[in-house]
């Protein structure tokens, strides 16, 4: 009676789509250009896969090819993740009330 | 770290950035929302460490490859001017899909790291899903270094047509349909290398065809794709983080394009198969200039707006490129100091994406309730007294509501022919975005100021002192 | 590295949640009574469960006490699944636009 | 059916739900969102019959049962008048509750069933989730079955209080806390009825000492919990279909809860600690009553709608209590035919529950394009001719607007004084359901319409011909 984690899975990814169909809908036009600019960052959560890739060692050196490709991968995935936040942050920092 | 710990942390990330998106509902949150996201970041990048748990001469590696590439990012971030958004949002995006493509890489080199079987003997699932990564990421990659490249000015913004290109890329995608069909049969190397080769040569022809102007779109559609792979690759590392983030970013890209075609009037397809805007440009030109236009100078426009109760800013893509926002809020200061009523009206693509002027106005410093979207603001023009349209064109023209024939037909414009005068800064009579003449340069109540948006600005600054 | 099918069905959850947040929100107030009574048929499907209960037999007798008490909550939860679907329906159905 | 199979039905079930209340979000989705929401339940069951396979005598039973039950459903939902909704609602909820303890109790029963372990030798997670559902199950039952004879008039809707209320009602809920903890320990089963008999206490003591008035938060609260319950449940049968519908259940009773308290101005404790509304209605009637008061006839008032040009209908809880829409409906036709402009004007609270105007105006064919929510219509009074005000009271209250000392003080209301006249069809000068008097009755530009709402605009139809 075991269900497969894969159907997990796909139920977190479509219920995430929901999430993000409306979380999406609700930023105001306003702040669209810093929406594209955190996206942008967020999605470089995929250095993770790039860490897991660059520290697999299955022999002793440290620099075989796939581990070499990790390190690239997290050398792009970085400058996306600190480009990203902290352009947005740049952004929204401007976004100023009047004073009163 | 336990597989069910990390799980769980990986779940809390996930929230993190669907908070970060959420805080973006208003100005007052947002920032609180970026912060967010920051910590979903470390925590994820944290918990994956303890995981792997392997603390060696690696993870120094690791962490110095980390540093030299934040550091490069946060220089650009630091350094890029806020006009500059378009071409750095489309870069950004050519690293994320480069970075999706080298994790599938090493994941099919080294299957055992990431739990998915051994060489020669990936599962095929995670075949399948590795195989799409590596495509959409290597499609997401030559795509946004052509719309960079096209933004930036690098290479033509014209779109390149030629014979036959909508079959070339019918073929070449059933030939990536073969490729991870024989794939997925024989596990031979080869075929991967040859299927990424072929998706970045696809990323590149897709968008060659696409005129420069229509890069916003493009860029959306791409950050959406880049969504995709993120969280195909989501599914191969059974990272829940990354599924969700996938799903998020997807559906961000997609609603960003879909809003942007809505504002444009135009199909997502027209867009994408391309080869409209920048020809048109110069098309419409030829037949119109003989009607009568009146033309100021500075001194008018100060006059005007000395005298005028209540005046309305409509900012467009000419502001942008003049960079004229700081002199346009030193003037708006200056007319308010006079007893002057001021408030900017923001059509929804005004400039060449989302947000854009918003970003422009804030950056100097202009408060964001002064600003209003078209909805708001719209009726408000029957009772203004001038309407000061600096750099923009097509989300004035009355066309969009009188012509059916019109391209624009349809799209929502802004009303500014009805506030008592209109003054209009930009350089020549020449059309915008859209290469559609607009019928408001030849009004009675319009007054023309030929003039690059930022000095003719300054100028009236000065006249008003 | 199995991870515990408890952890996928909290994210659901909590995904749900967030999913719940954002529909109920954008459902328009002249709706807010048919919301009231369609929440109530969807909630009934914990007919589910009470299936799993009459039906579970470990002997040969039909009725045991822990069947009956399924049997009963089939019952309750039918009237609210037909009941509430039902209602909601009918107050659907009056909601109509100007004829023009 | 293997466990995959089915938890992708169950999955899709899920969805189903979900897009059931997305179409809620206009009146023309929500037609097609109900018949998901049946495709949803249809999916659960017959899954839900496949995974168990066992198709002898005991599957007849079930059909019958299931046939008897919607049987009685269908019943009541025909017969049932608009008016009563909010108790069809409670006493609907009372059924969940109760369908959720017997569920609870078949698995402590036959653990080996739900796969949660043996009898004595349950799951510790499985009897947390189990004990927690049927605890909140038992109190949504009891608390229901409050509400719903409040709100059927068969007990006092009087709020029931004594001494050492909120003290009885803590060591209760401590004691509960205890049950749990010792039924964990001991797997003894005496703990179990005892938790549960004590539940039903506890959701008894809860309700009584709120107001007959106030019960549509309750119920709202109540829905909540029992989706809270529901998940719970879920948990326990590994299920998604329900783990989603009870996060959806539980949203939406929350945020209904908490749109009445806005709408009310009140907080969430306030109405739950009881004791507001119902005692205040007979309070401040009496020193009042001395002010003068214009009040008029059916003829005055047909005279003065027929010679207006514009028209505004403010309906209320009156309305629903003399079941007046259908007499309203006709007056308003005979008043279109007579070229008066016609709209309704409704008040987020207006009536007992959300949304109760809307149905009721609905079942009197008004077309929901001429009913307007009160940010639509509100600046309209200014321009009206005559406001009819058939049984509302506090939503047209101005001390919300001026008084800070007043208990709806903020509440936003609609501002029907600002029309050129006001009439106010209500029995009596009694106050409404905050129990507040309202100084509109007694301007210059009211009309006061003593009499049943019902009869009142019958006769005023009459005197229109
Ligand atoms: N916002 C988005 O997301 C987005 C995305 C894609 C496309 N678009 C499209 O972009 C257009 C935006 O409308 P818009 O009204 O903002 O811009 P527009 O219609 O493209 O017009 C911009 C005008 O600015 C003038 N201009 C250019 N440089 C200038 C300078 N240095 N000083 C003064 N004026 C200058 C140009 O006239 P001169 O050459 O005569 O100076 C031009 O007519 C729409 O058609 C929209 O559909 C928007
Ligand atoms: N909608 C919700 O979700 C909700 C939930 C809980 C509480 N509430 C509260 O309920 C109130 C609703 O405001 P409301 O203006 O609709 O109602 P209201 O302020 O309660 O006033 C209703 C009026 O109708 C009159 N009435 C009663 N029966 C009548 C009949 N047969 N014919 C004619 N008139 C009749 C009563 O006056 P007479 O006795 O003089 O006839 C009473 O003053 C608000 O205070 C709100 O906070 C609303």
């Amino acid at each position: 009676m075991e269900i497969d984690p894969f159907i997990f899975r796909l139920s977190i990814f479509i219920l995430s789509i929901f999430v993000g169909y409306y979380v999406v809908w609700s930023v105001t036009p306003s702040l669209h250009t810093p929406l594209m600019s955190v996206t942008n960052a967020i999605s470089s959560v995929i250095v993770v896969g790039a860490i897991i890739a660059a520290l697999a060692s299955s022999s002793e050196k440290i620099f075989e090819t796939a581990n070499i490709f990790g390190f690239l991968a997290i050398l792009l995935a970085a400058i996306n993740i600190f480009g990203g936040f902290l352009v947005t942050q740049r952004m929204l920092q401007m976004y100023k009330k009047k004073k009163k | 770290m336990s597989a069910n710990l990390s799980a769980i942390f990986y779940l809390i990330s996930g929230i993190l950035f669907i908070l970060a998106l959420r805080g973006l509902s208003s100005p007052e949150t947002s920032r609180r929302g970026n912060y967010f996201g920051i910590a979903g970041m470390i925590i994820a990048i944290t918990v994956t460490f303890l995981t792997v748990g392997n603390f060696g001469m690696g993870f120094i590696y690791v962490f110095v490859f980390l540093l030299i590439g934040g550091s490069i990012g946060a220089f650009i971030a630091f350094r890029i001017p806020m006009t500059a958004m378009p071409e750095l949002v489309a870069g950004f995006h050519s690293l994320v899909g480069l970075a999706a493509v080298f994790v599938a890489i090493s994941a099919f080199l080294r299957p055992e790291a990431f739990n998915l079987g051994t060489i020669g003997d990936i599962k095929l699932a995670s075949l399948i899903e590795m195989s799409i990564g590596a495509a959409v990421g290597a499609i997401t990659f030559s795509g946004s270094v052509i719309a960079f490249l096209k933004l930036q000015g690098l290479m033509s913004g014209a779109p390149i047509t030629f014979k036959g290109q909508h079959f070339l890329n019918l073929s070449i995608g059933i030939s990536i349909i073969v490729l991870i069909f024989l794939l997925c049969k024989t596990q031979v190397s080869n075929y991967f290398w040859l299927l990424i080769f072929i998706s970045f040569i696809v990323g590149f022809l897709l968008i060659i065809p696409i005129g420069g102007a229509d890069m916003p779109v493009v860029i959306s559609m791409l950050n959406s794709y880049s969504g995709w792979a993120a969280a195909g690759i989501g599914f191969t590392l059974e990272n829940s983080a990354l599924i969700i983030t996938g799903a998020l970013v997807g559906s961000s890209g997609a609603i960003l394009s879909y809003i942007m075609c809505k504002g444009m009037n135009r199909s997502f397809f027209n867009v994408i198969l391309g080869g409209w805007g920048a020809t048109d440009q110069t098309t419409s030109k030829s037949s119109k200039e003989q009607k009568p236009v009146k033309s100021g100078n500075a001194d008018d426009a100060a006059f005007l707006m000395k005298n005028a109760s209540s005046v309305i800013i409509v900012p467009g893509y000419g502001m942008a490129v003049a960079q004229a926002q700081h002199a346009l809020r030193e003037m708006v200061d200056a007319l308010k100091k006079n007893g002057v009523k001021v408030s900017y009206a923001i059509h929804p693509v005004a400039g060449r994406m989302p947000g854009h002027m918003n970003v422009l106005l804030a950056e100097a410093n202009v408060p964001y309730d002064e600003v209003f979207e078209l909805e708001e603001v719209n009726n408000d023009f029957a009772n203004c007294d001038v309407a000061y349209v600096i750099g923009a064109n097509d989300v004035t023209n009355p066309v969009a509501k009188s012509d059916p024939q019109s391209p624009i037909y349809g799209m929502p414009v802004l009303d500014v022919e009805k506030s008592k005068s209109v003054l209009f800064v930009k350089r020549s009579l020449s059309p915008g975005y859209a290469g559609i003449d607009n019928d408001l340069f030849y009004r009675e109540n319009t007054l023309m100021l030929f003039a690059d948006a930022k000095k003719m600005t300054e100028e009236i600054l000065k006249n008003l002192d």
